[in-house]
């Protein structure tokens, strides 16, 4: 079922320090379909982060909506919100795993309170580790991995639902090639199920790997006129 | 107070009830006061609270049930034992002297807006938008110092409860029956029958067709429908109770002049008492929550798919109590009349 | 076969992170729920047992009284006295008191009036011959069981025939049985006199009427005790006691409340993780759930080993520690009778006093973690 | 890793141990309602004491005692049910 993930004149602001509103957003437009890549480019603080977790209802835009098949989720309440990102596959920057479960007890964790049975959980939980080369590490503590480990875990989190929209933030972080091949050819294969997938990136072998159907610069939380690709 | 375990047990269902209460009728009142649908923290966390208040709120009402099932069985079943002279809860509510029945009447007003408010919320939490927010805190705000009377007056009734003094307990069923006798209406026991025994048939029909007419799908007069139902469910509570006590428990007793209400909650009526009240329970909840719902799915366009769904199960409910009102009733008194071939009234 | 990985292996889960303070409100729970329950079910069983072992006994007592206390009956009148009382069924004179053993324990000598009606329990004892209850201590100093008992006229000591066993002890324990004639010497009682009078009626119901009309046709000043007022003193004595004995609960609730708090801390603490859940889907309703879940997987077996350690303490083979330590019995207690509604009741009552406070105090705080919203975890800029 | 428990052994035995103890809560539980049910079954035998003394009090006190016989008691004397006896308070 295809869907559209639209964006109209989107702000987001916060409490900067000595209380005078800071503009992290502001005015931003686009508009992207399932089954397509979105790449929002940027320098550090540029709003990458803030603009993926808005579109992940993850924020609540101060100004203007996002709309999902023409419906503004952002003016939903926190419960529906809570309920609408069990269609959506969130990656932070930071990993953010719980550090005493498991790798496969923290890919787990967003399929616990779905009404699923067991084996479709572990097999969806097998199957996503194999795919990223993180079977060995299944019953290791997340304490115990490196960089890359913990993101590629963060990946496999995301991904082990199936999510219809998947925001990743650097996914690339932390990777050698060999395992980048893994987390690219992931990322295709989700677009190729009929996901929406936004990147915020600032890795240039994500870039040019061919996978970006769109990308979009952000300047200063603005959107970069005339930049997309 | 005497540490019966069934009266523990009330306590304990009601201390948590009024924790659960204060923390949820807390967040309603900020509710009415900070609700606005924009972006700010505070909204956010007025959200999230919202939510917790919702749960909190719920469990609150589930403890409150649970308090009073309990509340009756102990009154019906346990305690008479303990009161000298009290042979059901006619003796026991004595004993209490007179605040056994008001904290009864307030636990059931302290439901009643309980199970509003719970339907306006559970509407409400269907919808992303929230459209019934206010409307369900208000009724919260109102249910929370009800609900608060109700404990307070339940643990006084209990704190009192004199197991010392021997009460006459079948002697007032017997003084009300002649108090009524002798009130210038000097009829025999049949004609002072003759208005329940036609009412309650004529209430329980006049409430079925209501049901049926309401069960019916759509049409521009289905509001007009369940208002009917409404205004039936309510006149039938309490003409199928005083029917009931004054007239139909006699073919249950087998002796005419026993107007007792918590005798049919005795094992030695199979507990009939339960079923009975619980169908007049059952109707009195369920017919206005079909109007009630009915009117909410027209006033907010998002709530119409969930608010017809609940007035179909709503309409539903009422004809279930009614059909058990009526089998267990009326049924007796049939099965007494065709065994006899006459009327226990003559 | 693939375990279920939905919530409540989840919150297993959780528990199994932090095991320490799972066990310890376990535990406190656990003792929190024996010592109430155990008092509890102690009342709940003697009134139980009270009521249906006295049933088989007589309805009224009738006693002469005078100003320094009972004055013994003359035996055949007082029967036919209450015989001619509407409703009365039957009477039948009494002989018992309580008197001293050589040993100086307290005992309670009864003098077998109706043979006929002894015959249910074995062969009446004759003159000079006693039979014991399981309680009584005996002097088998040469071969044959002895007892010697203190009376009014001086020492006198009888050769035991039967000592009856424990099953009797709820009636006999420490009961001395007696030929008619060794009980009135033993009692200082004449030929024609009896200690009390004991009537039966046709009705229960009429028990307090037939009172009134039992005393009115006594010449002489008498008290008449009905069975429910005799039943209702013993219990109401006991449950005096036992309320006494609650506050030993009062330890209990505090280390529970100090578990409340650390409830409380830890559910501060796990916040983030809970925004954590939020932001992979989860909804308020599931991690109250989480959490309610993991407070009835620590609370719901603590509360049936805490019932099944009052269960034991009452009925078990250790029954004789809170039957010494509450009500000062001496010796093996007697095995007490529960009916399945009255134990019903106590289980229910206890765990709604222990369990539902539990439950809210932990709802509480799961509930406002639970209102956690991931943004809270965004703004730590950690995401 | 085909079955839950390799895929997530830490999780399955959490869940195991709280299942058995729960189960051992229930078994213990019942079986020592069944010693109180069957602890109970002997009480015809005080029934046919209680019928044949005629007796309106039982044991759950010492001999002597208040609690022994409290519906015995009289308003202006100790416990003394027979004159002349040793005091047995």
């Amino acid at each position: 079922m295809s869907s559209v993930l639209e964006c109209r004149q989107v702000a987001v602001q916060r409490a900067g320090a000595g209380g005078a509103p800071r503009h992290l957003l502001d005015g931003i437009d686009l508009r992207a379909e399932s089954g397509t890549v979105l790449a929002l480019v940027g320098a550090t603080g540029a709003g990458k982060t803030t603009l993926l977790h808005t579109l992940a209802g993850l924020l609540r835009p101060s100004a203007g909506e996002v709309l999902v098949d023409g419906e503004a989720i952002s003016r939903w309440t926190s419960a529906h919100r809570d309920l609408w990102r069990r269609r959506v596959g969130i990656l932070f920057q930071g990993a953010e795993l719980i550090d005493d479960l498991s790798v496969a007890e923290n890919v787990l964790a967003p399929l616990v309170p779905r009404q699923m049975p067991a084996a479709q959980k572990h097999d969806a939980c097998a199957d996503t580790l194999t795919a990223l080369d993180l079977a060995p590490l299944a019953a290791r503590p997340a304490s115990d991995l490196s960089g890359g480990e913990r993101q590629r875990v963060a990946l496999a989190r995301a991904l082990v639902g199936a999510p219809a929209f998947l925001f990743a933030d650097e996914p690339s972080a932390h990777q050698d090639d060999a395992h980048l091949a893994l987390v690219v050819g992931q990322l295709a294969a989700a677009r190729d199920r009929g996901a929406l997938v936004v990147l915020a990136t600032h890795d240039p072998r994500l870039l040019d790997a061919g996978l970006c159907d769109q990308v979009v610069r952000l300047v200063a939380g603005r959107r970069a006129a005339g930049a997309d690709a | 107070m005497i540490p019966h375990p069934l009266v523990l047990a009330v306590l304990g269902c009601d201390l948590g009830a009024l924790l659960l209460l204060l923390y949820a009728g807390w967040v309603a009142a900020r509710v009415v006061t900070n609700w606005q649908a924009d972006a700010t923290p505070e909204q956010l966390r007025l959200e999230r609270q919202t939510e917790a208040a919702g749960l909190a709120g719920s469990a609150a009402a589930l403890l409150s049930l649970l308090g009073s099932l309990v509340l009756v069985v102990a009154f019906a079943g346990a305690l008479p034992g303990l009161v000298p002279g009290a042979m059901c809860g006619t003796g026991v509510l004595q004993a209490t002297g007179g605040r056994g029945e008001r904290a009864l009447a307030l636990r059931l007003l302290a439901l009643l807006l309980l199970g509003a408010w719970r339907l306006v919320a559970r509407l409400d939490a269907r919808t992303p938008r929230a459209p019934l927010v206010r409307t369900a805190a208000r009724l919260l705000l109102l249910a929370v110092p009800v609900a608060l009377l109700a404990g307070l007056d339940t643990w006084r009734a209990l704190a009192a409860l004199d197991v010392h003094t021997p009460v006459d307990c079948c002697a007032v069923v017997y003084r009300h029956a002649h108090e009524a006798a002798a009130a210038g209406t000097q009829q025999p026991a049949t004609l002072r029958a003759v208005p329940w025994i036609v009412a309650s048939p004529l209430a329980a029909l006049v409430l079925g067709v209501a049901a049926l007419a309401a069960l019916r799908r759509g049409g521009e007069r289905s509001a007009r429908r369940t208002g009917l139902l409404a205004l039936a469910a309510l006149a039938f509570a309490p003409i199928a109770t005083l029917a009931l006590v004054r007239v139909w428990s006699a073919y249950h007793y087998g002796v005419l002049q026993h107007h007792c209400p918590w005798c049919l909650l005795l094992a030695t009526h199979d507990l009939v008492g339960y079923p009975l009240f619980f169908a007049i329970l059952l109707v009195l909840f369920e017919g206005p929550t079909a109007w009630l719902a009915q009117r909410l799915g027209e006033r907010h366009a998002e709530l119409a798919a969930a608010a017809a769904a609940r007035t179909r199960r709503a309409t539903w409910g009422t004809l279930i109590g009614l059909a058990l009102y009526v089998a267990l009733a009326f049924g007796p008194a049939l099965l007494w009349r065709w065994r006899h071939g006459v009327w226990l009234h003559g | 076969m693939k375990a279920p990985l939905g919530l409540f292996a989840w919150a297993c889960r959780q528990i199994a992170r932090q095991p320490g303070t799972a066990l310890l409100t376990g535990i406190t729970i656990c003792a929190l729920v024996t010592a109430s329950a155990t008092v509890l079910l102690l009342e709940a069983a003697f009134a139980a047992t009270a009521r249906e072992l006295l049933g088989a006994g007589p309805s009224h007592v009738v006693r002469a009284v005078d100003a320094t206390g009972w004055r013994p009956l003359i035996a055949g009148t007082a029967a036919e006295t209450a015989r001619t009382v509407v409703g009365v069924t039957a009477a039948r004179p009494r002989l018992w008191g309580v008197v001293r053993s050589a040993g100086g324990a307290a005992v309670t000598a009864l003098g077998v009036v109706d043979p006929a009606e002894f015959a249910t329990l074995g062969q009446a004892p004759q003159q000079g011959q006693a039979i014991v209850g399981p309680g009584v201590a005996l002097d088998a100093a040469d071969g044959a069981p002895r007892l010697t008992l203190v009376a009014a006229g001086g020492s006198r000591t009888f050769v035991v025939t039967t000592q009856l066993d424990a099953a009797s002890g709820l009636a006999l324990h420490d009961a001395v049985l007696l030929h008619a004639d060794d009980a009135r010497t033993v009692l200082g009682l004449g030929p024609e006199q009896a200690s009390d009078l004991a009537v039966w009626v046709y009705h229960d119901a009429e028990q307090a009427a037939v009172a009134q009309e039992l005393a009115a046709a006594f010449a002489g000043a008498v008290r008449v005790t009905t069975r429910t007022e005799a039943i209702g003193a013993a219990i109401a004595g006991f449950a005096r006691e036992g309320s006494l004995r609650l506050l030993l609960l009062v330890p209990a609730t505090l280390a529970l409340c100090l578990l409340l708090v650390v409830a409380v801390r830890r559910g501060r603490s796990a916040r983030r993780e809970l925004g954590l859940y939020k932001a992979l889907g989860w909804s308020t309703g599931d991690l109250v759930r989480l959490q309610l879940y993991g407070a009835l997987a620590v609370s719901v077996p603590a509360v049936l080993l805490g019932l099944a350690g009052a269960g034991w303490l009452v009925f078990g083979p250790a029954r004789s520690w809170p039957a010494q330590w509450l009500f000062a019995w001496p010796g093996r207690a007697p095995v007490l009778v529960l009916t399945p509604a009255a134990g019903l009741q106590v289980a229910f009552g206890v765990a709604s006093t222990v369990l539902v406070p539990w439950l809210c105090a932990t709802l509480l705080p799961a509930l406002r973690s639970a209102t956690v919203d991931p943004q809270d975890l965004l703004r730590g800029g950690r995401a | 890793m085909n079955s839950a428990d390799e895929l997530f052994p830490r999780l399955a035995n959490a869940r195991r141990t709280v299942r058995l103890l729960l189960l051992a809560a229930a078994v213990v539980a019942v079986s020592v309602t069944m010693v109180a049910w069957i602890g109970t079954a002997d009480r015809a035998v005080p029934a046919r004491c209680v019928r044949a003394l005629a007796l309106s009090t039982l044991c759950f006190a010492p001999a002597g005692t208040a609690a022994r016989c409290p519906a015995a008691l009289h308003a202006a004397v100790d416990l003394r049910f027979v004159p002349g006896a040793p005091g047995s308070r």
